[in-house]
């Protein structure tokens, strides 16, 4: 491994200059400069990954990937406004760096140190909330992600004399990275606790290169076909009764996880690529929703007038054929029909229905009755539009990325999506809506683990240490005591030796004379 | 003339001088007396030393009566080497001997001090110097007399030293006269007095009477040399002696009680389970170890600076006797190395004592607080003398422990190794309180900076140097013991 | 029964040794200890003239027509113990005098408190 | 110059600065400044010292001969190097931090305190150069007795009775167990000289072997091995620089080198290996966690940091006890990051106290906001203590998790996975109490306005780069952990590595 990792370190991974830039934002003072650092990071980074000549590091797909990850940086940097999202850009930068590194990386350990990176700076970006649950979530994120890490690295060591479990133990990390269940909960929480900026940031790489790192290390494991289409349904139920958008918005990224990790679970190169262009998708639209989300939040509830157009479109993006959201979802619906899994395709149809209603639909009714929130300001609407063009561009010319893209322009899926998506409208925009009655952290209970759940179990050895500190203090004090007693022992019988008058010490010349006589006899 | 003559002359000059300097007025004049006869007699010492170097034994016969009806002096390498002890200590100990006297004893009573002094002087150097057991008993009896007065003197400062004095004559005389039973009994089996004659006559002669007589003798002696049950009237001499005379006594008088256990080993008591001797290896490294652990147990509880010092000293001792339990070549060697060594280091912090008794009037521990700043290099001094005792590398004293740790091993000893192990633990217990008294404890009022008096700084300085440069470089030592030691056991008579 | 009457000085020797440390031990003034003392060393002079003795023999003092005479020896030994008893008496007694002045006492009950060592030092300070 | 003369500088070089630092007492700057130079010197000179190193004509310096067989002697060897860079590369940082730090509290005694250090450092260098373990065992006691009146030297109450159980606990082990292994092994090898491969193989049973080790790992007290590790936490009454130069720069590190030097030279790394070190696994791993589990406890951040140091210490004793090339060499990694990733931490906890007089975790709720540099570098630090890979941390965790999966030792992957969580359980919180906590949660006078007035957040620049310097020293060495690697192979029977 220590070969491999030398090499990897070799040459400097693409996404450097945006960790570079993500260090310097977060040390300079000012806010406005640590913007344009920002920026000049993410040219630099993209001048370097692509133009600069050389082999490209990255296949096509995955160099759409990092190209997504650098756009959402941008959306981010632009969305930011007040001076306390100074850290979650900071560190925004820096995971994004990261992530383009970690698909860049080769070898197993390479991965393993940048998901580290991406782990720490999420962390940071999730505690920047400021809120006490910020600080817990952001904890528990942090705890889990390097229980993860220490999965990975005891996996690497193990697989190092190539016994059987070390596979084991990698997928185990890579699952908990990629937020399936049941140890899902760490994600829910950390982007609701997040700051609107912070949640952008988050939204984009934290789980997508976990995925990609499966989607390469275990295609075609029957079981994960399973777990993912459990994932996508368990994690869109929640969806239907959420009332606040973005703890809605955190279930439906969860769900789109799940249908990510069925299509690895298929393994076909139709599915793997229908993944990545899924993956790539739900990047834009995911970030786009939360952009909106944001704004809205914000402003306190109070849709300005500018962002309703932008909420229809995040909302077409999730699933209207020709934008972001569909590309990937079809094409993995074609390798599940192909592989004879037809019903599964219908399962990922209607998810995707579903998110489309009710994180697209729902809230574009819903929330935006109340106007009068302060005008659009440019930076957020440049933000919006940069991400719906991304998705309009993915959308049409996706094809170009694979050749198997073209398999979502067949009549069937066209025709299955538009059904779904009428459906899915006629459900939404009518009172029928009202019957599923919402309520803010509807279903919340299964948000499982909890973060007050993994800190208490850390802080639990708290518990395990103050008992410990105690048995020690005791035994101190026991081992004191007693040396204390044998020391006064020792000086009262020292004392009674050596003092007192002087006939006792001729009495004792006899004794010694006696004990001679005796020991030399004997 | 002067070399031929040098093995009686040792003795017979502080004898004869003692008087003399009785008679002088000037206190003055009488101590630089003192100081040049003492040094006088250590250059006699070293005169010895040389010749015996090479290992020729003088014998030098008292009024040319042949042995072993006159008495002989015989002088090997040990008996120059303790000679030379003596009479460095003594010339030492007389070169800050009048300053220290300063208001501890008045100026009329001051030469008769000095005469005191120079007779225990001729006293221990005779016992070291004769081959007749009796004549033993005689020097023993001078010194011990020299030493109750010069102890007695001590009352100017502390009127505790009247009692001790009485307590230590007591006792002094009851050991002596243990001694000189014990002589009759071997006198009457074997006819002899001579030591050497002595030890060839005792192989055939009756066992039981050579064991009564033995064990009478290593009772005197053992009082002499402070061993556990007797060691009472040793805390209070060192302590209310004037601190010079405390300094002399540290250095001299418990040292020439285990040269007689060395010098009767081979004859009197000798190679365990032989019928008719006292049985060392089973008697002495337990209470060896019972003083080590009983000395250090106490200093760490002693208020004053002097007794604590005086504890330390048993301390010492019981490692000596540990050595020498342990028998053989090695034994009396190990024994030997830690005589020597544990004279200088405990010389040096005794004379460090007397200087911060002399600026301060009391070495309380109280008394010490504030010695770093005003007294650096006196504290200094007392630090380096405690870490040879704790035994820290490059000192003196890790030499002399690890000698008897590594003798311990290699006879698979496990009992001495832990012992000697564990009670160094207490050392750093009862060290540590000089360093916090004299470094930490605020005094209520800063004093100026006014070190060692200069009449110390050689003495104590020297001392200090030789525990430094004998942890350092112990090559000397080490050979001198050995090679004494295998002239004892080799050429046994 | 006869060697009983032999072994008599030696009898006498035990008898004095016994009696004068037990002085030394019991009595509490410091006067008492000392004659105690002087006696026990009496027992020793006592044993070594004992064992110079020569049945039949005349005292070790050459004079003509006596060709056996019993042994000088322990007789010049004794010589020195006698001055040497003396001496340690003469000192003994001096320091009594003194702790005398001093304490004002010469019991050892009354001495013990005042000799403690936790005490701190007061001396007869001369100049 | 010669290896000799360049080994006999860096010895002598701190004793001469030392010496000059006492005399220079009189002018503070002159006297920072002897030190300074001191310390550029020595690091210059062990930096030739590596750099130049080649095994085969490694010269041995014969100094002295206390006893026949007991020999004082130096001699160049990669592990030894490696500490001495440590030592030499942090002092000059340290001592840095302790002008800033020294006379932002005005403390008394400064003279003392710079001198001592001196001292300490030629102490560490002698340990680092020993060519037997006489040599070793005489420097171990120098070092001891030279940072007590480090740890002493506020002397109110407090530091005094710490400063007692900190010498009591490391003289009582130095004195008892340690020499009594010493002596042991030389009674039985006839010899101490540190030779390639061991010289107690055949002399003792595997029985006798295993009790010497322990006698070893229990004797040599600055490893802080529980439950004997009492004196570091009790250390902490001594200025933050004096911990950081216990913790990071030299005391425990020689405790630990120690360690692994009886390991490699004195036992052979085989012999441990075949089950001498098994018990010494046993109680390692229980330290490791015992300790990390403490440390989330204590409220007060420099105990807490004192337990972190014994749990991270009992790594390296895990090393040496699982006793395969690759664990040594982990062993060895351990004792360069922690010492980087460790003085950090105590830089910054200075730090804090030095700006806001606050040294309790409760109390610093908030203050981050106005420190940014000083908590990244905090932020490194712990990481890089945690053993998360950015950081040059993760490498002697990865390389323990690799020696463990060699001889199946699979409890043991667990426990260092779990201490992995432990170290950020107790590190994490407070780095995030001090960035994001809410100030003002409890003291109603919100940023720390202390009563001295000297303005809160205020922190002098002397105090604020070496955290900074050496959080980059982790980054760095997160990159340079192979070339360390490929230094120390030879050495401990890797063979050379590319």
């Amino acid at each position: 491994m220590t070969e491999a990792l030398a090499l990897d370190l070799a040459l400097l991974p693409p996404g450097w200059p945006l960790v570079l830039a993500g260090l310097l934002a977060g040390l300079l003072p000012i806010p406005i400069a640590a913007r344009n650092v920002g920026f000049l990071g993410l040219l630099a980074s993209l001048w370097l990954m692509f133009m600069a000549g050389g082999a490209p590091v990255l296949e096509p797909l995955d160099a759409a990937l990092a190209i997504a990850f650098h756009l959402v940086a941008g959306a981010g940097l632009m969305f930011a406004a007040a001076h306390e999202d100074r850290i979650a850009i900071a560190a925004g930068l820096v995971a994004t760096g990261a992530a383009c590194a970690a698909l860049a990386s080769r070898s197993l350990a390479g991965l393993m140190i940048w998901t580290e990176v991406i782990a720490i700076a999420s962390a940071l970006i999730v505690m920047a909330g400021g809120t006490q649950a910020a600080i817990r979530a952001g904890l528990a994120y942090l705890l889990l992600q390097v229980l993860a890490g220490v999965l990975l690295l005891v996996g690497i060591a193990l697989g190092s004399d190539g016994t059987v479990t070390a596979g084991a133990f990698v997928l185990l990390a890579l699952l908990i990275k990629a937020a399936a269940p049941p140890v899902h909960g760490w994600l829910i929480h950390a982007y609701a606790a997040a700051s609107p900026t912070g949640s952008i940031f988050l939204s984009a790489f934290a789980t997508k290169v976990a995925v990609i790192a499966l989607a390469r290390l275990f295609p075609g494991e029957p079981a994960l076909i399973w777990l993912g289409l459990a994932m996508a349904v368990l994690a869109v139920i929640p969806t239907l009764f959420e009332s606040d958008w973005r703890r809605l918005l955190t279930w439906a990224v969860v769900s789109q996880l799940g249908v990510m990790i069925a299509g690895i679970g298929l393994g076909t190169a139709e599915a793997l690529d229908g993944v990545r262009l899924l993956a790539i998708g739900h990047v834009v639209y995911a970030t786009l929703l939360f952009v909106v989300a944001g704004a809205l939040e914000m402003r306190g509830g109070k849709a300005p007038a500018g962002l309703r157009p932008f909420a229809l479109l995040a909302a077409l993006t999730i699933g209207l054929p020709g934008l972001a959201g569909y590309l990937g979802k079809a094409v993995i619906g074609e390798a599940l029909i192909d592989a004879g899994l037809g019903w599964a395709d219908i399962v990922i149809v209607v998810v995707g229905a579903v998110v489309f209603a009710t994180a697209g639909l729902r809230p574009l009714v819903e929330k935006f009755g109340t106007p009068g929130g302060e005008r659009l300001s440019l930076r957020e609407g440049a933000a919006a539009l940069l991400l719906v063009l991304a998705g309009l561009a993915l959308g049409s010319f996706g094809g170009a990325l694979s050749p198997q893209a073209e398999a979502a322009f067949h009549a069937t899926p066209l025709i299955v999506q538009g059904i779904a998506l009428a459906a899915a409208a006629l459900v939404m925009l009518t009172p029928v809506r009202r019957l599923l009655r919402q309520r803010p952290g509807a279903l919340g209970a299964l948000a499982v683990p909890m973060p007050s759940w993994v800190i208490g179990a850390v802080q639990g050895f708290g518990r395990v240490g103050a008992a410990l500190d105690a048995i020690g203090g005791a035994a101190a004090g026991l081992i004191g005591g007693g040396g204390r007693l044998v020391g006064h022992a020792a000086v009262g019988l020292a004392r009674y030796v050596s003092i007192g008058g002087v006939g006792d010490g001729v009495l004792w010349t006899l004794t010694v004379l006696t004990i001679v006589l005796i020991v030399s006899f004997g | 003339m002067i070399a031929q003559n040098a093995a009686v002359l040792v003795v017979v000059l502080p004898l004869l001088s003692a008087p003399l300097v009785a008679l002088i007025r000037n206190p003055a004049i009488a101590g630089a007396a003192a100081l040049v006869i003492a040094a006088l007699d250590a250059v006699l010492a070293t005169l010895l030393l040389c010749q015996t170097l090479d290992g020729t034994v003088i014998s030098y016969h008292l009024g040319n009566w042949a042995p072993p009806i006159g008495i002989e002096y015989r002088i090997d390498l040990l008996a120059a080497a303790m000679a030379c002890l003596l009479s460095y200590a003594a010339t030492l100990v007389a070169l800050f001997l009048p300053v220290s006297l300063q208001g501890a004893v008045s100026p009329g009573d001051r030469p008769r001090l000095f005469a005191a002094f120079l007779l225990c002087l001729a006293g221990l150097v005779g016992i070291v110097v004769t081959g007749d057991i009796f004549n033993v008993f005689v020097f023993l009896e001078i010194s011990s007399l020299s030493t109750y007065v010069l102890i007695a003197m001590g009352a100017g400062t502390d009127r505790r030293a009247l009692t001790a004095a009485f307590d230590y004559l007591i006792l002094g005389a009851t050991g002596a006269t243990f001694f000189v039973i014990g002589i009759a009994f071997l006198y009457v089996v074997t006819g002899t007095l001579n030591m050497a004659d002595l030890g060839e006559r005792m192989a055939t002669a009756p066992k039981r009477a050579i064991l009564v007589g033995s064990s009478f003798i290593f009772v005197g002696v053992a009082l002499k040399a402070a061993m556990l049950p007797l060691h009472r009237w040793m805390p209070n001499a060192y302590a209310y002696a004037p601190a010079a005379i405390g300094t002399f006594l540290a250095m001299t008088a418990t040292k020439v009680a285990i040269y007689m256990l060395i010098r009767m080993s081979d004859f009197v008591f000798d190679t365990p389970g032989e019928i008719g001797r006292v049985n060392f290896a089973a008697l002495l490294p337990p209470i060896g170890l019972a003083m080590l652990l009983a000395g250090s147990v106490i200093a760490v509880t002693t208020k004053d600076l002097r007794r604590l010092l005086a504890y330390s000293s048993i301390a010492n001792l019981g490692l000596m006797l540990v050595a020498l339990g342990l028998g053989g070549v090695a034994g009396i060697a190990a024994a030997l190395v830690n005589l020597f060594n544990h004279a200088i280091i405990k010389g040096g912090m005794f004379a460090t004592t007397a200087a911060v008794l002399h600026r301060r009037g009391s070495t309380r521990m109280e008394a010490l607080a504030g010695l770093s700043k005003d007294m650096p290099v006196a504290f200094g001094l007392l630090v380096l003398g405690g870490l040879a005792l704790i035994g820290v590398p490059l000192t003196a004293g890790f030499v002399s422990k690890l000698v008897v740790i590594k003798l311990a091993f290699d006879q698979a000893n496990w009992l001495v190794v832990g012992g000697v192990l564990l009670t160094s633990l207490i050392t750093v217990a009862y060290i540590w309180r000089i360093v916090e008294a004299g470094m930490l404890a605020v005094p209520e009022k800063p004093r100026p900076r006014r070190d060692l008096h200069p009449a110390f700084i050689l003495p104590a300085g020297l001392l200090g140097a030789a525990t430094l440069g004998l942890g350092i470089w112990s090559e000397p030592m080490l050979t001198l013991a050995s090679r004494i030691a295998a002239q004892m056991i080799g050429t046994a008579p | 029964m006869s060697d009983l009457v032999g072994l008599f000085p030696y009898w006498a020797v035990i008898v004095l040794m016994m009696t004068g440390l037990y002085i030394v031990i019991a009595q509490g003034n410091l006067v008492k200890k000392l004659i105690g003392l002087g006696i026990f060393q009496v027992s020793v002079f006592v044993l070594y003239i004992a064992i110079g003795v020569v049945d039949g023999a005349t005292p070790p003092i050459l004079s003509p027509g006596f060709n056996s005479y019993s042994n000088p020896l322990p007789s010049v030994l004794i010589l020195t113990a006698i001055v040497v008893g003396v001496a340690t008496l003469a000192v003994g007694l001096a320091l009594a005098v003194r702790i005398r002045e001093s304490f004002g006492t010469i019991e050892e009950e009354d001495l013990l408190p005042l000799t403690m060592p936790e005490l701190p030092p007061d001396g007869e300070a001369r100049s | 110059m010669t290896t000799a003369d360049l080994m006999l500088t860096a010895i002598l070089l701190p004793l001469a600065a030392a010496l000059l630092i006492a005399l220079a007492g009189r002018s503070p700057n002159l006297r920072e400044a002897v030190t300074l130079a001191a310390a550029a010197g020595l690091a210059f000179t062990v930096w030739q010292l590596i750099a130049g190193f080649d095994a085969g004509t490694a010269p041995t310096i014969a100094l002295a001969q206390i006893l026949p067989g007991f020999t004082l002697m130096l001699r160049a060897e990669p592990i030894g190097l490696v500490f001495a860079g440590v030592a030499a590369g942090l002092w000059g940082l340290n001592s840095l931090y302790s002008i800033g730090y020294m006379r932002a509290e005005h403390a008394p005694r400064q003279t003392r305190f710079y001198a001592c250090f001196a001292l300490a450092l030629s102490a560490a260098m002698a340990i680092a150069m020993a060519g037997n373990l006489a040599t070793l065992f005489v420097a171990y006691e120098a070092l001891t007795l030279v940072t007590y009146p480090l740890v002493v030297h506020w002397q109110t109450e407090g530091a005094i009775a710490g400063a007692r159980r900190y010498l009591a606990y490391l003289l009582a082990t130095s004195l008892v167990p340690f020499l009594g292994a010493i002596l042991w092994t030389w009674s039985a090898a006839g010899t101490l000289d540190f030779t390639a491969g061991g010289i107690l193989d055949g002399k003792l049973g595997d029985g006798a072997l295993t009790v010497l080790l322990l006698l070893f790992a229990y004797g040599v007290g600055k490893a802080a091995l529980m439950p004997l590790h009492g004196w570091l936490p009790a250390a902490m009454v001594a200025p933050t620089p004096v911990s950081a130069l216990l913790h990071a720069v030299a005391v425990v590190k020689a405790g630990v080198f120690t360690l692994l030097k009886i390991a490699v030279y004195i036992f052979g790394i085989d012999v441990i290996g075949r089950g001498v070190g098994d018990v010494l696994i046993v109680i390692a791993a229980a330290s490791v966690i015992a300790a990390s589990v403490i440390a989330m406890t204590r409220d007060d951040l420099k105990a807490r940091l004192a337990y972190s140091t014994v749990a991270q210490l009992a790594m390296v004793t895990l090393a040496v006890a699982i006793g395969s090339p690759l664990a040594i060499a982990a062993g060895i990694l351990q004792l360069v990051m922690h010492a980087f990733g460790k003085i950090t931490l105590f830089f910054g906890a200075g730090a804090i106290q030095v700006a806001t007089h606050k040294k309790k975790l409760s109390e610093i709720a908030g203050i981050g906001a106005k420190l940014p540099l000083l908590m990244a570098s905090f932020l490194v630090g712990a990481l890089s203590v945690a053993g998360l890979p950015p950081l040059g941390g993760m490498w002697p965790k990865f390389l323990l998790l690799e020696a463990a999966s060699a001889r199946d030792l699979y409890l043991l992957i667990g426990c260092l996975g779990l201490s992995t969580l432990l170290t950020l359980g107790y590190l994490a919180p407070i780095f995030i109490t001090a960035v994001f906590g809410k100030p003002g949660a409890e003291d109603p006078h919100a940023l720390p306005h202390d009563d001295h007035g000297h303005g809160s957040g205020h922190l002098p620049l002397l105090a604020l780069i070496p955290p900074v310097v050496t959080a980059l020293g982790c980054l760095v060495l997160f990159v340079a952990a192979p070339a360390i690697l490929r230094f120390v192979a030879p050495a401990i029977g890797l063979g050379v590595l590319p």
